[in-house]
């Protein structure tokens, strides 16, 4: 029974503690963090189970408000009327992404926010961004899809707004907000433009209907440019610095997730809706100077960086960066048997390194957290010789910089090495910058590393709570894992994910039936 | 390109809110630029359901047969909610920056660069 | 010389969104309507509903309501997050 | 506060306001409107209230802290009928044409239409209505709150 409405049931458990939270925590306050961080574990239970039942079956189809679950066509009609939920290796993958991150930053919220005014309303937007992001991970309906993404941004911005007393935070929050809107808006037009060609608004029905006119290239070209600004692509990435760095760190985390739940909808977009039969070449190049540039201007800027949060979000903005270039590829490679099998190892290094960028940008996001929450310093030049009151944090702060330069023991190289080889064979220029921007990320964080942890003791710091310590112990441990073991992971999550977003007949085939 | 005026207007509508964004520097302009957008795109929407000699979809007065179609009155239904509070949120980080800084230009307010 | 790029991406913008307008199926006419016409024609017995908007609304789309309901709430949960100054 | 006239004129629309929007709520199913519609008619009621008197007046008239229960309460009233579906799937409509309450079957055709129709629908359209009304007074009232003057710095 329960495995029938598993993601509804994903989506609504959050949805419902968010609608309770207010009037819980009108009770007590030690309840309410008890009750968020109960659901965000519950919910990552259900994630698991749905997890196990895609890998063993398949898509996973739900219908709300249908006779059964699986009814997606109405007896003797050929188009789907309602909304539907599709789950496939693709949108599990990102789902555990979201459920294991959002339960860390609940559990490291608690002593992070302790003493801030407003709690209640954090973490009810913490609820919310977290089942908008389940929401636009499983729903297989594009106008859905455009309603859980504002979901995301409303809460999003919220909480970065979350420091009322800086004027910066609201600055930040302000030109967020526009953008997400933006973004937002410009895909809401491109699901009217498919609408009004197609009268459909499911994806799978979309994409078996699509007749590559004028209409649907304007339409890509929008949802492209809407989905990246969102994403935080170059040129569009105004907003990631600013709001990287004033978002609590446990947001910032949250929002790492956020930022790639936008990219999964551009591949989404992409590989199912448009799939093989746009001119494959073109878009994937597109996609992969938009990557190159992403990487480029993320890793200079973040050179000349002097606050630490803002440096890690400039660090960020390369890191999608790469996920683009490696789904580039794989997309410029699609309709090219011979080059295909570079393309999908391609896309296997890109979309394993979404899995690792979460992790190891959110364990930075929370170093640089607890960093700020023990000294409250914001600037690198007033930090010196953390090292010696901060040992758990430094030690974390090592991990999480080995990862995100792409040193071996961590997954930050078991991902790019596998973009560097593929992409190689591509085109090797590529592939040469990629191995330099590289470098660059790992002088840059040397040199964090060297002003902020060594040298003399200036300072008296506070020590880290414990359930801090607990977060980011969680994420490094899943960090030195997945270096450790890359293969299983590529094996067992990464390519049912690829597979997903290549096999795009399967994802129609699901809805409508047998072609 | 006459026939298809309505859908032309809304798209005017809709440059107009872009110009307002990219060149105006007051904040409630920029608020004001966005609605503009959002005003385009739901009448956007709402214009692509449009049947020629039909009545809106209820049955206490129309027939099967000279019914608008209504999905897009729904879709642009929620999309109206959306754009109120996506509006509200927006209107008070610009109270809050108002607040701060004592003005409303956005050109002033850039505290945050780089 | 960063506002005459300005300009040209506006232009450019403004285009796409001109010649999709243009390009778009004649007003009046929608190019296709199977799925609007399943609405019109099983409101009544599926949902028993006069309002076939209403009955999209709350029943064929109930989800996205629910999303949109959640948006509203989002948003005086943010605004109120905001001002929590100044309410006691 | 605004003039003697204007808070007469407000007094008297006030509670057709209201009447009005709850009736939208009421025949959501039947005519144009439903509970959007219907709560952003009521939430503009409590708008005109607040623009006739001033916020510090209404302040003590219209708490903040129960419109922000209600709101809850109504999401939780939501969600709620939409997991008592979950028998069959979330969202199904288990009331249409039970007979039991809002379940008599619709006439076909065109017809006046009967309040007692139309299953789960209803209720969410009140949990939906309760729900815009309060946030959107929250709403208006905050940033009434947020813009006074001699506030914050």
């Amino acid at each position: 029974m329960i495995n029938e409405h598993l993601p509804a049931l994903i989506i609504g458990i959050p949805l419902l503690a968010a609608f309770a939270t207010p009037l819980i925590s009108k009770i007590n306050d030690k309840l309410r963090n008890i009750f968020v961080i109960g659901v965000l574990g519950v919910t990552l239970c259900l994630v698991g189970l749905l997890a196990l039942n895609v890998f063993e079956n398949g898509i996973f189809v739900y219908v709300m408000g249908a006779k059964s679950t699986g009814l997606s066509l109405p007896s003797g009609y050929r188009m789907p009327i309602r909304i539907i939920l599709e789950v496939d290796g693709m949108s599990i993958l990102m789902a555990i992404i979201t459920s294991i991150v959002s339960f860390l930053g609940a559990i490291y919220s608690w002593a992070f926010v302790e003493k801030e005014t407003g709690k209640d309303k954090y973490y009810t937007l913490l609820l919310l961004l977290t089942a908008g992001m389940f929401g636009m991970e499983f729903t297989g309906d594009m106008f859905n899809f455009f309603v859980f993404l504002e979901i995301t941004s409303i809460a999003a911005c919220g909480l970065i707004g979350f420091r009322i007393n800086r004027g910066e935070s609201g600055e930040a929050a302000f030109k967020t907000m526009v953008l997400y809107t933006l973004g937002a808006l410009f895909v809401l037009f491109a699901v009217g433009i498919l609408y009004g060609q197609y009268d459909a608004l499911n994806i799978a029905t979309l994409a078996s209907r699509i007749q590559y006119t004028m209409l649907d290239k304007i339409a890509l070209g929008l949802l492209i440019a809407g989905l990246a600004m969102k994403a935080g692509a170059v040129p569009m990435h105004m907003w990631v610095p600013d709001a990287y760095a004033e978002a609590p760190a446990p947001i910032s985390l949250i929002l790492v997730v956020n930022t790639q739940a936008s990219l999964y909808g551009l591949f989404r977009v992409l590989f199912t809706l448009y799939g093989v039969n746009i001119s494959t070449q073109t878009v994937g190049w597109i996609i992969v100077i938009l990557g190159v540039l992403s990487m480029f201007v993320g890793v200079t800027m973040a050179l000349i960086q002097s606050k630490l949060k803002r440096l890690i979000a400039y660090g960020a903005v390369s890191q999608i960066g790469y996920m683009l270039l490696g789904v580039g590829v794989g997309l410029a490679t699609l309709s090219t048997p011979a080059l295909q099998e570079y393309g999908i190892k391609a896309m296997e290094g890109s979309i394993f390194h979404i899995i690792n960028d979460a992790m190891y940008k959110g364990l930075l996001f929370l170093t640089a957290g607890a960093i700020i929450y023990c000294t409250g310093k914001r600037n690198l030049n007033e930090m010196s010789g953390l090292a010696h009151d901060m040992k758990f944090t430094s030690i974390f702060f090592i991990i999480g910089a080995g990862a995100i330069a792409g040193l071996p023991p961590f997954n930050g190289f078991a991902s790019k090495l596998i973009i560097y080889e593929s992409v190689y064979k591509f085109n090797p220029i590529l592939s040469v910058i990629a191995i330099l921007v590289s470098i660059l990320t790992l002088a840059i964080f040397v040199k964090i590393f060297q002003s902020a942890f060594l040298g003399p003791k200036l300072m008296n710091v506070k020590k880290e709570p414990k359930s801090m310590i607990f977060a980011m112990l969680v994420l490094s441990v899943i960090v030195i894992a997945f270096g450790l073991f890359p293969d299983v992971v590529v094996d067992k999550i990464v390519s049912p994910a690829v597979n997903a977003l290549i096999n795009q007949m399967d994802y129609i085939a699901a809805i409508l039936g047998g072609t | 390109m006459i026939g298809n005026l309505p859908f032309v207007a809304c798209v005017v509508l809709i440059i107009l809110g872009l110009y307002t964004l990219i060149f105006k520097r007051n904040l409630i302009k920029i608020v004001i630029g966005l609605n503009l957008i959002e005003c385009g795109v739901n009448l956007f929407l709402i214009t692509l359901g449009y049947k020629s000699d039909s009545i809106a979809p209820i049955y206490t007065m129309a027939g099967k047969e000279e019914m608008v179609l209504p999905t897009p009155q729904a879709l642009t239904l929620t999309s109206i909610v959306i754009g109120l509070a996506t509006t509200a949120l927006i209107l008070s980080f610009a109270i809050l920056i108002y607040k701060h800084y004592k003005t409303a230009d956005a050109s002033k307010v850039r505290r945050l660069r780089g | 010389m960063k506002k005459y790029i300005a300009l040209v991406a506006l232009l450019v913008v403004s285009g796409f969104f001109l010649l999709s307008a243009i390009e778009m199926h004649s007003f009046g006419s929608p190019a296709e309507e199977d799925m609007d016409r399943y609405f019109i024609e099983n409101a009544q017995e599926e949902a028993s509903t006069n309002n076939v908007v209403t009955s999209i609304v709350f029943d064929y789309r109930g989800f996205d309501t629910l999303g949109e309901a959640t948006v509203l709430f989002t948003a005086v949960v943010g605004v109120s997050l905001l001002f929590r100054r100044l309410i006691k | 506060m605004m003039s003697k006239i204007v808070r007469t004129i407000t007094n008297i629309l006030y509670s057709s306001i209201m009447i009005f929007g709850f009736y939208v709520i009421m025949h959501g199913h039947l005519t144009p409107g439903g509970g959007f519609q219907g709560g952003a008619v009521v939430a503009s009621g409590i708008a005109l209230v607040l623009i006739a008197y001033g916020y510090d007046t209404v302040k003590s008239w219209i708490k903040k802290s129960n419109l922000s229960i209600l709101e809850s309460i109504g999401g939780l009233a939501f969600i709620g009928v939409a997991f008592l579906g979950i028998g069959t799937t979330f969202f199904y409509n288990f009331l249409a044409n039970s007979g039991t309450l809002f379940g008599n079957p619709t006439v076909i055709g065109i017809n006046p239409g009967d309040l007692n129709t139309a299953g789960a629908l209803p209720l969410m359209s009140w949990a939906v209505g309760l729900k815009v009304l309060a946030g959107l007074g929250s709403i208006v009232l905050l940033m009434a709150y947020g813009i006074k003057k001699g506030d914050g710095k």
